[in-house]
């Protein structure tokens, strides 16, 4: 038996946002579209007052936009700052075109309609929105199309198409991991001061001197250098080595005498 | 030491040849390649590929030729997409958010673009829904823009023109297209 | 409740449906398989795939149907084999397992990096990774780095600039590039 009728996940025309709030007896039905910005919304209430886009009724715009933002918060929804600074901005341009039109050509040089950019804005911002349901259409077309399955010479593993961002997305992970590992390192012991000495041992012995700075870079951890150190001391102690210097601040240098 | 024997083909061995070679790929193939493969010329192969490409369509089977992303791939007819999908029990990819959309829409036209090109036209943050299109592999990071803080460049990418049917950017119709729609 | 118009189907049209189904499957496909999907009868099914076939080996085109462990699957025919073996070969392949690209991310940021020193960042060994992605040349030697045992250093390849489609190494993305998306 088969469900449904198969359906795409959303449909492009049903998710356009839409406000509907309605108060019947005690009940306030709300219901609230998506919006994917301030632009998004702002286009919705000139259309939905039947404004001219080219003559935005600006005060009665900036009411609406302004209710709506009051209502997202007595909601306790967040809204993207975005939105605040489009209110901000709605508002300057209110307040500019109340000024008598004589005040605001003495401090422009040449009188512009306040609404100028917003309405390129919110005009470039239309063609995309337009674009964007064009290619969902394009998307949905080609959902139903399949290409062959696997066949063999297609190497039947786990590889996958790199691209740089995955190389960075990895990059990251081994990093993130890698902190992870040495933060553990830290809480158990790596290498006991026996072994170390051990080891220590073998490396003068078999050649004679050792460069402390060498030795030390060897080690991975901070721990394995704690170790080391107490291992270097211990040797001088209890062992004929000797430390040896060549120059002010050179490099110290482990010697068998 | 290896003698080719270099005995001149058929066009209809060619065309065989090209629906073997378009069938293995798993990519969309292109015409260069197919010429690299055959050693033949460029002509000849355009050719082949529209002489199969019209087989198809007599045969009126379950398949099609079609061009992609600068190639050329076997897929379904679209009027199976009913059976097919039952039987490989997918459902449709999740869909993209509006916002997703709204982002992929400015990147496709204003490629190579950044972050806060992508802000100016949008009015609002789109790093979310760029995460997003990175992980689906619709976009892809493009270099840096020599400009203060050389920011990220991004761009469509391959996958983008095949989940979108596309042969390439420019069958894109215009963004200006979209402009005479405002009401 | 569903009603499901069951208009009886065109014998051809049942064949378009199984061939768009052999197509997609990722294993050969019984017949079984496919009268579940189509809801016909298994003796239709056969009948259509024998159809199918004929089709096929009249048409003398580069593809045949054939039975394979009990089902049915679409294959290049064996006379273009070496064809496509060439173009297998040759195909350009930046696909790489998961090891390989670890590793090739840790040279890519922190070239040039000896083997001991990828090993410390990835926490384990990257020998046959190494191995691969130079024969992939994604990556090349760059001399010995002068301390104790004079360790081989690597660094990425002009290939690899290519297949990721960099200009240069300082287009690579940077991890604060990545932080700006994900805050």
């Amino acid at each position: 038996m088969e469900q449904q009728p198969e359906q795409l996940s959303f449909d492009f025309y049903k998710v356009q946002p839409e406000i509907i709030a309605e108060s019947r007896s005690e009940n306030l039905k709300l219901h609230l579209g998506e919006f994917t910005g301030p632009l998004d919304l702002l286009l919705f209430l000139i259309k939905q007052e039947q404004a001219n886009i080219f003559d935005i009724p600006i005060a009665r715009i900036t009411d609406e936009y302004l209710k709506y933002i009051r209502l997202m918060k007595s909601l306790d929804i967040t809204l993207a700052a975005d939105f605040l600074v489009m209110a901000a901005t709605l508002i300057e341009i209110k307040s500019k075109m109340l000024l008598p039109k004589e005040i605001v050509a003495e401090t422009e040089e040449e009188q512009e309609d306040p609404r100028e950019a917003l309405v390129r804005q919110l005009l470039e911002h239309q063609k995309f929105k337009n674009a964007s349901q064009m290619l969902y259409e394009r998307t949905t077309v080609e959902q139903a199309v399949f290409p062959r399955g696997k066949i063999e010479s297609d190497e039947n593993n786990s590889e996958t198409n790199a691209s740089v961002f995955d190389l960075l997305t990895v990059f990251q992970k081994i990093l993130a991991r890698h902190k992870e590992e040495v933060q553990m390192e830290i809480e158990r012991e790596e290498i006991t001061l026996a072994e170390m000495l051990k080891t220590l041992k073998k490396r003068i012995f078999e050649s004679k001197e050792l460069s402390l700075l060498k030795f030390f870079e060897e080690m991975h951890t901070r721990r394995e250098i704690v170790t080391a150190f107490f291992a270097i001391l211990e040797i001088v102690r209890t062992e004929s080595i000797k430390f040896t210097q060549n120059a002010t601040f050179g490099d110290i240098v482990l010697k068998k005498i | 030491m290896e003698i080719e024997e270099k005995q001149p083909r058929s066009i209809s061995e060619i065309v065989s040849i090209v629906e073997a070679l378009i069938f293995v790929a798993d990519e969309p193939i292109t015409v260069k390649t197919l010429a690299d493969v055959l050693e033949e010329d460029r002509e000849i192969i355009e050719a082949a590929v529209e002489e199969l490409k019209l087989e198809y369509v007599e045969r009126e089977g379950g398949l099609q030729i079609r061009e992609i992303a600068g190639g050329w791939q076997i897929a379904t007819k679209t009027e199976y997409h009913e059976k097919v999908r039952r039987f490989l029990k997918t459902r449709p990819n999740a869909k993209l958010s509006l916002a997703s959309l709204e982002t992929l829409a400015v990147i496709a036209y204003k490629q190579p673009v950044t972050i806060p090109e992508i802000l100016e036209i949008r009015g609002t943050q789109s790093t979310s829904a760029i995460k997003t299109l990175l992980e689906k592999r619709l976009i892809v990071m493009k270099g840096h823009k020599e400009t203060v803080g050389r920011p990220m460049l991004y761009g469509t990418s391959k996958d983008f023109l095949i989940q979108f049917g596309l042969k390439d950017l420019t069958e894109l119709p215009s963004i200006e297209d979209f402009e005479d729609l405002v009401q």
